[in-house]
């Protein structure tokens, strides 16, 4: 079993790493809207109410606030709740008990206690639910210290990352994607694949441009990576961050260095997106001195997400822009 | 000590139940109503039926075309809700305003949208309400009245006490209907907007369409009251009950009342009615949650049919004349369908319009 | 129609006020009462003066503090509000948890907390309770149950629920009281815990020390009913009163009700007590909102002397011993004091230590 | 009176912007916690109630998300309602209403109907009131399309901005900082002083570094600015951003441009700060060919605000701390 993998959707990925902390820790358990009988609204819960009751899948009302609010206060008194925020874009009702409270906690009281929590998120666009349901917000929370932040974007990530947010004692956010729930891949089996927080993921190895990203668009810079390879032989670095806080700062440098090109891209707004700050830390290191040019960026356009699939598609960096960005970066075309 | 407890909740449990008008109390009420029904005019009645087959109609039509792959997003569906819809907004008057949810298309179209652009609008197409911006979640009419649709639980609340409290500041006599689900009465919003309103004394009815679920989730299992009515007392202000939801007429004399209490300047008041919907949560749902019996019981109960046996059992329409207007209703909800799909996909600039005011 | 609505808003008042306990009936409780008083010791019943005088020369002390600038932070007194609190957590057991809000001090305090490290915390020393890090609004002590108090208003109602929980699922047989002001009865978050908390039927008591005041806004101008405890209805669960909560037994006795209630797996209570500030909001406050009439009517019915008065009284106590605590709360409050100042600043690397747990 | 101006707190100029603005259209009004006889938390709305009376300087209930809901249905619907946030750290229980409500509607209903609205926030530490009370999160906000953003830094600044907020038909944040309400200087008495939203302001020119700044920072910058021309002989440019939404980039890069070195100061958090937005515009744009050096920034640490005054004065950027990384950037020290 320890090395066996099986090909499996994201979905299955985050019920299997939520099932096996189940299994392993009796204080794990789930809590959200409709994650019982209805399986979760983007079907991450299938079968886990049969398997672990009432008591440990916990239906809510919509009521965001009381199940975030209750999920850190267990949290401090020795659970270790999931929450399934299901669209992100709910987790607005959710900020004081995330900011004000599961952040700060353990610094105002000098260090006491412990907040074991991860809030599920599924962030971005791409299903056709308009400017209030397509939301990638992990840039209010990066900014906020006491808070991880990951977005993992393959299915073994995903598993290895959820259940090492699980185990982590700190208020962990999580963003898995909407668009991405089928996605599918090669998965450990081993109930002990627990992947490190706070690590970057070189995912692919180059030496003419490092192009940074995680999360949803990983998938688009890998293919745009393998094509600009075999179209114009360009070898690129993939930098997948898959932790965005704390930032793994010196695989980021140490690969900027390396290619001396930088391409960042994520599907959240570009103004004020988690690009902007690894970009600006970036510019205000010591890998400044071997940049061949510019710090390119790309990101969703900062336009509320239309409705129209046609409009909502051209605002996230497509496999096309990517590659385009990178062949301007190397001077190619 | 715990009889005290024992006792206290069971007269609580007493009043929430008594507190508002008995069952026999209501009888007498709509008995005195019957009478006043026929005050609506032939024309009247009618158009309300036209915009309760135009809702079922449409949304059975675009329900086709999600299963055909047609639609590109996601919608919410008011099949077998139509009476609960337009009894209310049937019983507002010109300048009225109204907030709507996630499951607005009833409101929309007794709001007299017009159903192309609506269908244009779910389809996504340019010549949509929101030029393909919005979808079903978003579409509004604010020249109408209708201050849109809300993809967030409880999010329109907020605009509604908002939009009441202009009609007060301006004296303008208007009121706002805010239309909600049963699940939405959980959000904290709910509170806060319903206890500003009940201090302003703000002219804000809050409407409560219990369809007995929130998505899965059966509102019974959530609340730990009767009925989500019931909560007007913690605002001090009246709280109302429609018990058969599916009944247009119990709905529009419900509302009747209550929008000349709340335009007299008295504050807010809650309502819920109980209805039903046929259709998934949304465009995909497999429905284990309740049973082919239930959905069944309540198809029995279709508010369509019920109203047009009212209207000819009363001698108020022919069933030749309702027959017109289904009829009418189907032909009209197809031209908007083929309106829909003549229209031009939005530009990719327009994406980069609308976004702030000049 | 408006006649209907008038009944109901009648009935509604009349069911609020009395739906729970009428005065004589609470009367007759309380008398009842009267003969258990004595079932506590008198090592407790001098314990909870003592706990009443700590909070009192403790916050008074704070306050002269604050007016010689030496406070360089925000605080907040529970100066006339001793009983309210003490009252309360005398009546929970070991391992039972409260959470608190920014006024906490005398909730801090009833949990027993070392006032040396207190008073270092409020004075932002190394040695304080934080560290130096929390301050006056963020002091707790989790070993003793103490949650914490919060700087949000209603931001310890979640973690009260979430807590109540985690005992629930662990069987621990504990309960937690959630201490909040009568302002934070309009958050969102009140509905959302209070409702959350009465379908799982968690182990929980909310409890709204009501002072009459959010900082200057009376309650009453922003809440349409009498009494917050009212509200318990919208959520099926028992509301109770506590008229004088100045006085120390009544809030016990209640209290020894309510533990037991809840402890049995009956679900949450919601609890009111009627008290007052003698000092401003915080550490700066105009006081135009009130008048100093006011002010003095309530310092007369200051809650330590009518402790002592009762336990002299009833020869619970001697004045002498009564004395002896006072003096000895007197002297702890001045050690502490010491203590504070005598503490170093924190260091400045410490402010980049305990973000994370390990 | 046109070009009178008067010495006076940024306090006073809030009330008399405010005032001006309630005496000049009917539409404004004021609503918050406490804004009436206690004249607001911060005393920036004291003497308006005895002028403009309850129905519109109107005390609410402590309940941020009916406040903030209610402006924004007020705005939607012909008023121009004005919020006092009071401290800003509350706005947690406003973002539904602001970020997926306000900054949208107007855009998902096709470009129908506006939102005129301000959110004035008491932001920042200062003041001893530690994690929960000292958060200046304007970078939230710069992050969603659809809402505008202002920090103005001086009396008139503040008193020109905020009139073009009131004035303006979209949701403005507004952020005023708690340490700073004391602060004086010379304020236009001309009631239709108002200054352009989207505007850099160049609070002083200089040839040899730019220092991009707004709001709580700027005092300090011109203080670092002047300290360092007479010690050093250093001549710094101040480009006062004024508006983060929208940016002001033309400015930006031109100073940029001119200098080629560049230091950028807030006081929110530095991860994720709104600086590092700006820092990344400048490494992507053509400004970057101009840079003599790496991109340097100085913001408040990642921490949670400490209690105690001399941590809490740490964490934030002194004059000091910015003269060094002025004279780091020139090689001069
Ligand atoms: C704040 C928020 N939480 C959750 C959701 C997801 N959601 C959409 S509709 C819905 C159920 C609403 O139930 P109800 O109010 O009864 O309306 P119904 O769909 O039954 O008409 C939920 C949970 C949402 N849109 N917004
Ligand atoms: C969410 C939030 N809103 C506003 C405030 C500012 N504030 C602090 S205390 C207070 C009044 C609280 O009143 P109450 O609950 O009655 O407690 P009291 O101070 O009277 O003990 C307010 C409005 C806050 N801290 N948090
Ligand atoms: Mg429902
Ligand atoms: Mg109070």
């Amino acid at each position: 079993m320890e090395n066996e993998t099986k090909l499996m959707s994201v979905r299955d990925a985050i019920i299997m790493a939520m099932s096996e902390e189940m299994r392993r820790d009796e204080s794990v358990f789930l809590m959200g809207e409709d994650v019982g009988i209805f399986g979760g609204d983007f079907g991450t819960s299938v079968g886990m109410l049969e398997e672990f009751g009432k008591e440990r899948v916990r239906d809510t009302p919509i009521s965001e606030n009381a199940i975030s609010g209750c999920a850190i206060g267990a949290a401090m008194t020795g659970m270790r709740p999931i929450v399934d925020v299901t669209f992100m874009d709910f987790i607005v009702y959710m900020m004081d008990n995330i900011v004000n409270q599961a952040a700060k906690t353990r610094y105002m009281y000098g260090g006491k206690g412990q907040i074991p929590v991860v809030f599920r998120c599924a962030a971005g666009s791409g299903v056709g639910s308009a400017a209030q349901h397509s939301q990638s917000l992990e840039a209010w929370f990066t900014h906020i210290p006491g808070i991880k932040v990951v977005a993992p974007g393959t299915p073994a990530d995903v598993k290895g990352i959820l259940k090492a947010a699980i185990r982590d004692n700190n208020p962990v956010i999580f963003l898995e994607y909407k668009a991405q729930f089928n996605m599918k891949g090669e998965v450990p089996l081993d109930p002990d694949f627990v992947l490190p927080l706070g690590k970057a993921d070189i995912k692919r190895e180059g030496t003419d441009v490092s192009v940074i990203t995680y999360g949803r668009m990983l998938e688009r810079v890998m293919q745009a990576a393998e094509e600009v390879h075999e179209s114009d032989g360009v070898n690129v670095e993939v930098v997948d961050l898959r932790t965005l806080a704390p930032l793994d700062k010196d695989a980021v440098l140490e690969s900027v260095k390396k290619t001396g090109r930088v391409l960042l891209v994520n599907d959240a707004h570009k103004t004020g997106g988690f690009i902007g700050e690894v970009a600006a830390m970036i510019a205000e290191s010591d890998a400044f001195d071997y940049l061949d040019g510019r710090i390119l960026r790309l990101a969703a356009d900062d336009i509320p997400t239309p409705y129209n699939h046609i409009l909502e598609k051209a605002m996230v960096p497509s496999v096309e822009r990517i590659k385009k960005y990178i062949l301007k970066l190397v001077n190619k075309r | 000590m715990s009889n005290n407890n024992a006792v206290q909740m069971l007269l609580c449990r007493i009043i929430l139940i008594y507190a508002f008008p008995t069952k026999i109390l209501r009888k007498l009420i709509m008995a005195k109503k019957k009478t006043s029904e026929t005050a609506l005019s032939k024309e009247k009645l009618l158009h309300m039926y036209k915009l309760m087959a135009d809702i079922r109609y449409f949304d059975n039509r675009v329900n086709q075309l999600v299963k055909k792959g047609k639609v590109p997003g996601m919608t919410h569906f008011s099949v077998g809700e139509e009476a609960a819809s337009v009894g209310a907004i049937a019983a507002i008057g010109e300048g009225d305003l109204i907030t709507s949810n996630h499951r607005g298309h009833g409101q929309t179209i007794a709001m007299e949208i017009d159903l192309n652009e609506m269908m244009a609008e779910i389809i996504g197409r340019a010549t949509g309400t929101c030029k393909g911006k919005g979808g079903s979640m978003h579409i509004a009419d604010l020249d109408k009245g209708n201050l849109g649709a809300n993809g967030i639980v409880g999010g329109g609340m907020g605009m509604a006490i908002g939009a009441a409290l202009t009609q007060k500041m301006k004296k303008t006599g208007k009121i706002v209907v805010c239309f909600f689900g049963d699940g939405a009465v959980n959000e904290g919003t709910f509170h806060e907007t319903m206890n500003l309103a009940s201090i302003w004394k703000l002219p804000v009815i809050f409407y409560s369409i219990n369809n007995m679920y929130g998505i899965s989730t059966p509102i019974s299992s959530v609340i730990n009251i009767d009925y989500n009515y019931q909560r007007a007392c913690a605002y001090g202000i009246p709280g109302h009950f429609i018990e058969d939801g599916n009944n247009v007429m119990d709905v529009y004399n419900k509302f009747e009342e209550l929008v000349k209490y709340v335009r007299e300047g008295n504050g807010p008041v809650l309502v819920e009615s109980l209805t039903y919907r046929w259709y998934g949560h949304s465009t995909s749902d497999p429905g284990k949650y309740r049973t082919k019996a239930e959905v069944d019981e309540w198809k029995k109960k279709d508010p369509l049919v019920k109203y047009s046996k009212y209207l000819t059992d009363n001698k108020l329409a022919t069933q030749k004349e309702l027959d017109a207007i289904e009829k009418a209703s189907k032909e009209a909800v197809e031209e908007s369908v083929e309106f829909a799909f003549n229209s031009p996909e939005p530009s990719l600039e327009s994406a980069f319009e609308d976004i702030f005011a000049p």
